[in-house]
């Protein structure tokens, strides 16, 4: 059970728990948190594998740095889009 | 190469320019458009003399760094993308009640940039971020529909960004096991452990998901119904088409061959599937663009179904009617989509109902719906049947896989129910919906211009089935 | 010994803030710990030895994530959210699901931790001629600058989208004298801190995307604080400033193309240099486009 | 010599730090109102990390370390007082003063 593999599951668990969020809840802000939570779950398996050498592969930490400013241009429209949904639907 | 780049940046620098400088965006994006369909075409031409061209972006070796792959294919869907963008927008400029707002203009541009780097790019994270500017761009265009879009659009945004996350996790894991991006390099590598089967499911789910295939379909017909005429013509023939696109460099370049023997089952009973829920749906959806949207989904099933097969036997003819069907099925439903959208737009009602007497009202958008519709089911000098014959070309050699013939059957079967329950309305003159205003001529025919091209697909058939089976090889 | 309890600790932090964030009873507390959440991120990749990822993830994803939300939680009527559903009934069922799915991913990746891939060593080998000393930014900005390219154009395409969808009216009443001269006092101290980082990203941790989101929290500091005006959509400047970083990235590329060697090759010696304008241009355009998407209002600004 | 010492008197300067951080979320969970919790927060942690970072500013190699500890926990401080205000005087105009 090496570090690497630790981290590995720890990342699996958390994207698991993103989908599962994303799949069972009804509410718009929650499952845009899932979303996050299954990237941020991604994410900690790239780095995982990127801990595996000890200078840390710099190749997957610019794709996880790429990967993080996707995340939040895709949730600030999605957080947008909710919003307005939201008062359309209200008003 | 070059060609091919030009067709790549000129909509990019192209929707900056029209972001910054906020001209009327028509003419602008026709120019656009005309212009990087010439270098698409340009580069084509190019890419059949010298065969498959490379560019290493930035001038590093392979691993390191991104790599361009120029393909016969990748030219030709290049292309057809910028054809149909063409077509989009000729359409466009002249009924503005299509496009749902100004932004049209440079978002069509930058979701064209995006189609373009994903059949460009050789790199599996590459992909993945051409993907995301795929789903954002198609979302932002469903958007512009209104308030009635933003449920649907934010549901399409979800469930599209979890496929890509899905997609994500299947390519860390390849790097994990192979520490490779490219895909070519990867296919020399690829073998068939634990870890590259799950990668392989975790990205096929992901792209199955993107690429609405039939078990993950039930985001696009909300989506597609509820965006403006002309965005959901280009969401239906081309945003769909890059995940499929992906599914299939990975299934036939990467996957080892048992693998992709055992998933080739798979995809073709999905396929068939498709067709027939897809069909199902369409016969009873009461409004006219949610049918033509279950259409989308049915069509897709042709093309799972050709993917299944030319993976399970193996068979290379098999992938020139995949990207037949993926060509023809693009320019039928763009015709469909922009023929519904002028139909529903000028008699003022979203249900297949108002579409009584349509024939004597509007004939000329009901007879472009009728033209796409026959490519759809296959009729015989249309683009659409040189697809099928292609693909029932193995079925007549070996005579013992006759169900999947049963399954193409009962999919032309429920592609014919659907669009002739529109056309039979259409010839009900008994009480004729009559047309809010005076019909525009002239949108109808640019509506109706892609179907024709469909059919035109027949008059050069011979050279095309050359020229494609060689091209997918 | 010491390091596993640190991993334990770290991990199982994160895990339940993550299902609190999740299934909280309402959404404010569901936010706070998604928040929470992010900052453990943040800790989490300092331990793994991905100090940019920390620094992006502590700016990008516990930062402006979190005012996202929040800003979207404000604008939602309130009470809507209450269907908080009782994780404890729930999870059972969901441990249910979630443990065989975690057991078939588990196969996949356990023998993931022998291998070893070529690329962290073809990336430290070629730093001589990428223009930079740390090899992250040499990855972002020369060996993979397509990514980067692309990605700038998905920001743009997140605030376009997020841009047409109806005024997103910013009601900031009357800015309580404390906040602003604290946010007086803290923006030059941001903007010190974001050309620190922007500096320091060619030889140490540091870039483009952490500078801006940096230089993007000060903006939306002061314009909370009612300091700046009202950033809006159609005044020109601000929209140069958003394309800057992708229209100065593909004139580089282009060039490269025409004159130089071929598309995104920088000319030898001029690695350097070329990587400090984009990076400058990139910076620029991603604290513009992050505040936009916080701050921005639509063009009919209610009067 | 100077270093062993250091290092010694680090551990009671660190364990502090904790209790204090420890009251600090304790008081954040069992204090009845806003302004109480509030007053346990920023007081409790503030003092904590104060502690903290005197505690590694002995362990610290140089000075410039000790110099950027200092300057963050000063930042801590201004930023925690200020928030602590805001929040305050949110509190106040939601309830008034129930």
């Amino acid at each position: 059970m090496s570090t690497t593999l630790f981290w590995l599951a720890v990342g699996a668990l958390l994207w698991l728990i993103g989908l599962h969020g994303l799949l069972t809840l009804r509410d718009a802000l929650r499952r845009i948190i899932a979303i996050n939570l299954m990237g941020s779950g991604v994410f900690l398996v790239m780095i995982a594998l990127a801990a595996r050498v000890v200078p840390s592969d710099p190749v997957l930490v610019a794709l996880v740095v790429t990967g993080l400013v996707v995340a939040v241009s895709a949730t600030a429209l999605a957080l947008r889009l909710a919003g307005s949904a939201e008062r359309g639907k209200s008003s | 190469m070059n060609l091919a780049l030009l067709s790549l940046t000129l909509p990019l620098v192209g929707a900056l320019l029209l972001i910054l400088l906020r001209p009327a965006g028509g003419r602008w994006v026709i120019m656009i458009n005309l212009a990087s369909t010439l270098a698409a075409a340009g580069a084509l031409h190019q890419v059949m003399q010298t065969g498959t061209q490379w560019l290493e972006l930035g001038g590093w070796q392979a691993p390191l760094a991104i790599r361009f792959q120029l393909s016969p294919l990748a030219a030709l869907l290049l292309l057809f993308t910028a054809g149909l963008h063409l077509l989009v927008a000729l359409y466009a400029a002249r009924s503005r009640h299509a496009i749902g707002g100004e932004d049209f203009w440079p978002l069509s541009c930058l979701l064209q940039a995006a189609l373009a780097a994903l059949w460009l790019s050789g790199d599996l994270f590459n992909l993945y971020v051409t993907l995301e500017l795929l789903s954002l761009a198609a979302v932002a265009l469903v958007a512009l529909a209104g308030a009635k879009a933003y449920r649907p659009a934010l549901n399409y945004l979800l469930l599209s960004l979890a496929g890509s996350l899905a997609y994500l996790f299947g390519v860390a894991l390849l790097y994990g096991r192979y520490g490779v991006l490219d895909i070519a390099l990867l296919s020399e590598l690829a073998e068939a452990d634990v870890t590259t089967r799950l990668a392989l499911l975790l990205m096929s789910l992901g792209l199955m998901l993107k690429a609405a295939l039939w078990p993950l379909h039930l985001w696009l017909p909300p989506a597609h119904a509820g965006a403006p005429a002309a965005v959901s013509a280009l969401l239906s023939a081309l945003v769909v088409k890059g995940p499929l696109y992906i599914l299939w460099l990975l299934w036939s370049r990467i996957a080892p061959v048992e693998l992709a023997q055992s998933a080739g089952g798979l995809f073709a009973v999905a396929g068939i599937f498709a067709l027939l829920c897809g069909g199902w749906s369409a016969l009873r959806a009461p409004y006219l663009k949610t049918l033509v949207a279950y259409s989308t989904v049915a069509q897709l099933g042709y093309a799972l179904l050709a993917l299944g097969l030319l993976l399970r036997w193996q068979e290379p003819s098999l992938s020139a009617a995949l990207w037949l069907f993926v060509l023809a099925h693009g320019l039928a439903k763009v015709s469909m989509f922009l023929a519904a959208g002028e139909l529903q737009y000028t008699l003022g009602s979203k249900r297949v109902r108002a579409l009584k007497g349509a024939s004597q009202t509007m004939p000329l958008a009901l007879f472009a719906f009728a033209v796409a519709g026959g490519s759809l089911i296959g009729l015989p000098p249309s683009g659409g049947f040189l697809a099928k014959w292609l693909l029932l070309q193995p079925l007549f050699q070996q005579p013992q896989h006759w169900p999947w013939a049963i399954g193409v059957l009962l999919g032309t079967l429920a592609s014919a129910a659907y669009v002739f329950r529109v056309v039979a309305l259409g010839f009900d003159r008994a009480r004729p919906t009559p047309a809010s205003f005076h019909p525009d001529r002239l949108a109808q025919w640019l509506a109706m211009l892609p179907a024709l091209l469909v059919w035109c697909l027949a008059l050069i058939s011979k050279p095309l089935l050359l020229w494609i089976g060689g091209v997918s090889q | 010994m010491t390091e596993w309890l640190l991993d334990a600790v770290l991990a199982l932090l994160l895990l339940a803030l993550a299902g609190g964030a999740l299934h909280a009873r309402n959404r404010y507390a569901g936010v706070l710990l998604f928040i929470a959440f992010g900052l453990v991120l943040a800790l989490i990749w300092a331990r793994l030895g991905a100090p940019d990822l920390a620094l992006a993830e502590a700016a990008i994803g516990a930062g402006l994530t979190g005012v996202l939300l929040l800003a979207a939680l404000a604008r939602q009527p309130a009470g809507s959210g209450a269907e908080g559903v009782s994780f404890a009934r729930h999870r059972l069922a969901a441990a249910a699901v979630l443990v065989p799915l975690l057991m078939i991913l588990l196969q996949g990746l356990d023998p993931l931790a022998e291998q070893r891939s070529p690329l962290p060593e073809l990336a430290t080998g070629a730093l001589g001629q990428s223009g930079v000393s740390h090899p992250v930014t040499a990855v972002l900005l020369n060996y993979r600058a397509w990514d980067t390219l692309l990605e700038l154009a998905v920001l743009l395409l997140a605030l376009l989208g997020a841009r047409q969808l109806g005024p997103a009216r910013f009601e900031v009443e009357r800015p309580w004298p404390l906040l602003r001269a604290w946010s007086r006092s803290l923006a030059p101290l941001l903007l010190l801190a974001g050309g620190y980082l922007l500096w320091s990203g060619s030889s140490a941790p540091g870039g483009a995307f952490q500078a801006g989101s940096l230089l993007a929290a000060g903006v939306v500091l002061l314009r909370l604080a009612g300091v700046l005006p009202a950033l809006r959509w159609s005044f020109w400047p601000l929209r140069l400033l958003v394309l800057l970083g992708l229209l100065l990235f593909l004139a580089v590329a282009i060039a490269c193309a025409w004159f130089g060697a071929g598309w995104l090759v920088y000319p030898d010696g001029w690695a350097k240099p070329l990587i400090l304008v984009i990076e400058v241009a990139a910076t620029l355009s991603i604290a513009a486009s992050l505040s936009l998407l916080v701050v921005g209002e639509a063009r009919e600004a209610s009067a | 010599m100077p270093e062993a010492l250091l290092y010694w008197l680090s551990w009671p300067l660190l364990v502090g730090g904790l209790l204090f951080f420890a009251a600090g979320s304790l008081g954040l969970l069992r204090f009845p109102d806003v302004y109480s919790r509030l007053h346990a927060l920023t007081k409790a942690d503030t003092l904590g990390l104060g502690l903290v970072v005197a505690g590694l500013s002995c362990r610290a190699d140089s000075l410039l370390e000790v110099g950027q500890m200092l300057v963050i926990w000063l930042l801590v401080l201004a930023s925690g007082a200020t928030a602590c205000q805001l929040l305050a005087r949110q509190a106040r105009e939601e309830h008034g003063d129930d």
